[in-house]
């Protein structure tokens, strides 16, 4: 398992790093928060994106996808973070046929897999009920009814909720509050009777919803996987999911950190370059290493997914300490770079406060860094 | 005795006094949209607040202590303490916000000529001026002395060229107390005045800043050519930056309060589930006994035991500048440790609010959850406004530990 | 309750600083280990410190003391810290004394109380039983026979235990480990048979027991209090201990920081004197702003005990104030002291790691900052 | 392929050759007692480790692709690598260890006169010679180039007044390699030189240094016209400066080791419970599932995944270096990490252990708990021995983020 990018990852990180500073600078975002946008991602740029294949990256060729592995989303997770894209990328891509492709039968990837590469379906992974990601607290219940279920609960959270056909919902088939058994994945028709989707305006100017299911009836064909016992396989698409938001996260924290350093070489106070102070220069050194630290813990978790060598337990752990460590360096320098930037850090005009409501959203997405801690110890057995 | 005979005669008359002038409204909590700014074009929500302005002004008490000469209430410094406990007693609202009183008034009173007071401090205590400050520009930061704003004589007036940032309620304001270069040929501390000038004045504009929280009462102010008079000239020609001094004392003083919020658990009389970082963290997370979070739990001990002992440390200030014992440099200290502890009191509210603490605006998130996240982005301009904290602790290292400056090694 | 010293507290502060500065510098507690003393404290120097009142400081006129309360005592542990002394000022007067005068009957107190004030009798408080405090992880039995108890069990960290005539015993007379109920205090002579005591030499160069007590006999008249009814008074014991103790970190803080402050304003490095650096300016400024919420909450912690209008309650919250911000600051500062004055602090011959060794041990002794962020929750209700 | 054949011959040779050569107790884990260092007067705790020694250095694969005209093994790159992997295979022991092969021989052999190379390098590899290395001085700390040892020629010596501090086992070594200010008068780093000398040199005495974790390899040493041959200067007059930094760079080197233990969960094949803090926190507390102290578990998971991602760092450091990809100037990065990550890893032991992490010696604690609370003690100078925390965060402030350096500007 490396952790230097292979020549053909490098090649698809520089061009996605082209596309991305040509097409999709932070002002795009700026935009879609400004004119409260229906959608909240820019279509066009979605659709070069796909045109690009990013959509269809990890997945596998048998379902039409380019099968370039979760190295090759990383990357392209890593330099869409350095603008702070907005796309259906994360809902879509990284969680949604992620756990299509982990949970569902050959039918409902050879159905569904295909509509995501080519950008006909969107996504939305439904899992948390209350403010903290805890995936077995789930309430949501799914009640067998004749061929079907039916569906009761609420969601919140739900990325990208507004704009899914689709939406995957992790309900309870059995078991009570916190069980792992009893867990089941649906993938749920959003404009099923039944279904409200509220748009939730986030302080990262991306977009999730609150979702309720009022006695939605879906068909035995909406199961995910085997009943009951989506635990395993859910865990493993969390894990996928909380890697990729990771290398999103590196590559923001890279750029907001690389955007400080400029200007602790243009900056002048007192005469001197703000830079030469060496208060601020031993601070912007430990971001360094701290970064350096998060770029391997992002490198060896991507890598480790496409490594078949790795169960299980490898991944679960490579996904915590990514997460973990990456919530809390992206804390760290997205306050670091406003406090470094002084008054115009504070300013909407400036973009380095669009990275610092960023970082605090990513850190929160899928287990912040104390839910991670306290798996990684865990898992560890302690 | 005589003179506590007199004190006690003096709260008599101040407490029939309030009791038949005070407003029945003006002695509930404070709401913020009724605070009176006063100005040529004054706001009143509450009809009220009027009459409670105009009947203090007539005293002079909207400025208990300023000499009654120009306006003021020339109370003693006792029969202010016994005017404020009175007031305090009904629980009545100050009857004027204003930087003219908090800034502006104690340093003209101390550095302006008879002219000067007799035209702008009577309008200072009766609100008919709201005022402004204009010091911060956009090149400046930390470097505050390093201001280019120009003002050239020109027969009478001074001809000023420029522009301000971070000027609280510019585009509300109707004059401005200004620090511009009236010599660039000397050090850049020894070339600075302090006047003052109509915001009416052709040539001076202003535009609201938005914040990375929302919208702010900070505006970027442009002087394009505006004349001000030279007889508004406050301290003498290029003595600005002694005045600006006195005036910076004033604010950081004001806002090292910030941290003592945390230890009282309580801000300005409201009872939040938001006042408490640890009932926060609990309701988020249905927890009844102890936070269910074993970190966070850790975390917010640490920051409550903090607090605990900042707010000892502020008490102890207090008590030690009244007995004069001890340096009272520990003011850059408790600015920059309060800045940090507001800081990471809103850093625990976001983790013990989780997702409900990252929405931005509309329906699924309650007002004080919306209030939370805004808040705590504006905690981040805490450690930057008044001095940042690079700045403070620079003057704890220089000013109270004496260690020696390598700035003034490079500098020539 | 005032946090500014009283005059009388000012003039017995300066007194004790001057006599401290005169009599026991660092060099008399590496002359003790150098010379591996029996006793581990200079008798001359406890001669000295008894003449000047400091065993009775806290003790009642009644019982022979000088009733200069907890802050008195308060100010003399803050100075002798500066030094590092090492006597029986801790073991014997702040707990051994205390213990009697909270838990004793008036006979015991008139009976021990005097010779704590002349120097006759040596006192060691025997509690914790394993590596980390737990006040009531007391599994040292005393069972009921005849008119009196037999004693058995084990306890480490007894501090002076091989010095003291006689030992003040945490013994169960009911319940399981852990239960507050059951708790019983014993004045047991060191003499006694089935008494061991073995010294430890510790790395602050004090001195601290292992004992065991094995079929330990006591009369009725050894029991301090009630029957299995200690715990409200021996937590009290407990934080007059751990305010005590903080007093003393809060003077060798001070010291150490002072020292560290010297030697930046005198090293020079490439030319310039090495406090001119900004980063160590910075770290400098920030422990001192550190340590002046570590004296306050000393100062209000001292003040509390001789305040009459503050109960248990209160007491418990400032003593695990005091106790976790000063464990946690003398950890800082001691750190950074050795760090700041680079190689020669590694030195043995230089004396700023003696600060470092003496640090950690006050900051593990009856309770580290874990033990009291965790009891400060607790007793706050979250 | 014939490269691959040969390799491959050598392969076997080799395995032969250490079948036949190695003693059987040379094949067992070292032990700290039978370290060998060499010398005139060598310590061989072990008599097979004398055997070992000799049958190696014969061959000269002590140093195993130095050139055999000095003694050395001739190996190429490859064969070298062959020769590392097959007596890792048998688990052999170094038969050496040396400050003249780790650190004087490469450089001598770089800058060495051709009698320079011939007289000391052949005894470097039998281990005739134990060196030392006289850098630091009492004032010089960081600023290495300040240093004040003069050497003052005469005829055909250099008279050498001045003293050295850490010099690691100068009370055992039997020549010294130091560095000398040869030159008063010009910028300080253009005055140094690099010379050798015996340490039998009339007017050389040393005096070992007690640490604040006990006793220590490191010494004080004093020259007091002492006598060194002019010969023995390398590299040219004032030419010290680059030497010592080719030096310096093999020190760093070695020393970012440290942080990787704790990711490992293991020392050098022993399996103490100390050796994992998390296993030692559970075993002093009596813990079963997990550890009871929710407050020190999140630490020691904090603790354990930076340990994880650093120890992936070193990792990624290597492979990249390999491919000549990425900035190497991770080094200084990898230093100061590593060293605070051991700090840490001993203050959480501290935490751990509790009270058995405070004895010194004697009774009542285990060997291991000793161990503990002395390494603690010694790991404070992780960050100060090899260059200062401080020092390596200039460094990559300046090298890898390029930004400006204000003591240029103090500086003249």
């Amino acid at each position: 398992m490396s952790l230097v990018l292979s020549e053909d990852q490098q090649l698809l990180k520089d061009s996605a790093k082209a596309f991305v500073d040509q097409n999709a600078p932070v002002s795009v975002l700026r935009g879609l928060r400004d004119s409260k946008d229906a959608q909240g991602y820019d279509q066009n740029l979605w659709r070069q994106m796909l045109e690009l294949g990013w959509a269809g990256m990890a997945i596998p060729e048998a379902y039409g996808g380019f099968e370039f592995g979760y190295g090759g989303l990383g990357v392209v997770l890593e330099e869409s973070g350095r603008t702070l894209v907005s796309s259906p990328l994360i809902a879509t891509v990284l969680l949604g046929a992620s756990a299509i492709n982990e949970l569902g039968s050959d039918a409902q990837k050879s159905e569904f897999l295909p509509q995501v590469v080519s950008g006909e379906l969107l996504l939305a992974l439904a899992i948390d009920e209350k403010p903290h990601h805890r995936p077995c607290r789930i309430e949501t219940s799914a009640v067998k009814s004749g061929e079907g279920y039916v569906l009761n609960g609420c969601k919140t959270f739900v990325l990208d909720g507004h704009i899914a056909n689709k939406l995957v919902v992790v309900a309870r088939t059995a078991g009570a509050i916190d069980d792992r058994a009893g867990l089941s994945v649906f993938l749920v028709d959003a404009a099923a009777e039944g279904v409200s989707i509220n748009r939730s305006w986030m302080v990262d100017s991306r977009n999730s919803a609150m979702l309720s299911l009022n006695n939605v009836k879906v068909g035995a064909d909406a199961l995910l996987g085997a009943e009951g016992d989506a635990y395993t396989s859910l865990t493993r698409v969390l894990d996928i999911g909380r890697i990729g938001i990771a290398a999103e996260m590196l590559g923001s924290m890279q750029q907001a950190f690389e955007i400080t350093l400029d200007y602790l070489k243009q900056r002048e106070q007192f005469g001197v370059l703000i830079g030469s102070f060496q208060g601020l220069q031993h601070r912007a050194a430990e971001m360094y290493s701290e970064i350096e630290l998060c770029k391997s813990a992002v490198r060896a978790a991507l890598a480790a997914l496409d490594d078949a060598d790795k169960n299980d337990a490898d991944i679960a752990e490579f996904a915590s300490i990514a997460k973990a460590k990456l919530s809390e360096v992206a804390t760290l320098v997205s306050n670091e770079a406003v406090q470094m930037h002084g008054g115009i850090g504070m300013t909407d005009e400036y973009d380095i406060g669009f990275y610092m409501k960023r970082a605090r959203v990513a850190a929160a997405f899928l287990g912040d860094a104390l839910f991670h801690r306290e798996r990684y110890a865990s898992l560890n057995g302690f | 005795m005589q003179a506590i005979a007199h004190l006690e005669d003096f709260r008599q008359e101040t407490r029939a006094w309030l009791e038949a002038n005070c407003p029945a409204s003006m002695r509930t909590p404070m709401v913020d949209a009724e605070v009176v700014w006063g100005g040529r074009n004054p706001t009143f929500v509450n009809p009220e607040s009027k009459l409670w302005l105009e009947r203090m002004a007539e005293k002079g008490w909207t400025t208990p202590t300023w000499p009654a000469e120009y306006g003021g209430g020339g109370l003693s410094k006792d029969e202010s303490m016994v005017l404020a406990q009175e007031m305090s007693r009904i629980n009545a609202r100050p009857p004027l916000n204003s930087f003219g009183i908090s800034m502006l008034g104690p340093v003209l009173l101390e550095s302006g000529t008879h002219e000067q007071k007799s035209e702008h401090i009577p309008k200072i205590v009766r609100g008919e001026i709201r005022w402004c400050q204009g010091y911060s520009e956009p090149g400046s930061g930390s470097d505050l002395a390093s201001l280019n704003t120009k003002a050239v004589l020109d027969g009478d007036d001074y001809v000023i060229n420029g522009s301000k940032v971070w000027t609280s309620y510019a585009d509300k304001a109707d004059w401005i107390f200004c620090l511009v270069r009236t010599d660039s040929d000397v050090p850049k501390h020894a070339g600075i005045s302090f006047i003052l000038f109509d915001m009416d004045t052709p040539g001076v504009t202003t535009k609201p800043i938005q914040l990375i929280s929302g919208m702010s009462p900070f505006c970027e102010t442009f002087f394009d050519d505006a004349r001000a008079k030279a007889a508004n000239l406050v301290g003498g020609l290029n003595n600005g930056w002694a005045i600006a001094k006195r005036l910076l004392q004033h604010e950081r003083t004001m806002i090292s309060g910030f941290g003592l919020a945390g230890s009282q658990g309580d801000r300005g009389g409201t009872t939040s589930t938001m006042d408490s970082v640890e009932r926060a963290a609990m309701h988020y997370r249905g927890d009844t006994d102890k936070i269910s979070d074993p970190g966070l739990r850790d975390e917010i001990a640490k920051f409550k035991i903090d607090s605990a002992a900042f707010a000892l440390t502020s008490q102890r200030s207090t008590e030690e500048s009244k007995q004069g014992q001890g340096p009272n440099a520990t003011s850059s200290m408790l600015k920059n440790y309060g800045c940090e502890l507001n800081k990471r009191r809103y850093e625990l509210l976001l983790s013990s609010l989780g997702s409900q603490a990252l929405g931005w605006e509309g329906e699924g998130f309650a007002s004080d959850e919306i209030a939370v996240t805004r808040e705590w982005l504006r905690s981040k301009a805490n450690s930057i406004e008044g001095g940042t904290s690079e700045v403070q602790l620079n003057v704890i290292a220089k000013r109270v530990l004496g260690l020696p400056d390598m700035l003034s090694l490079v500098q020539k």
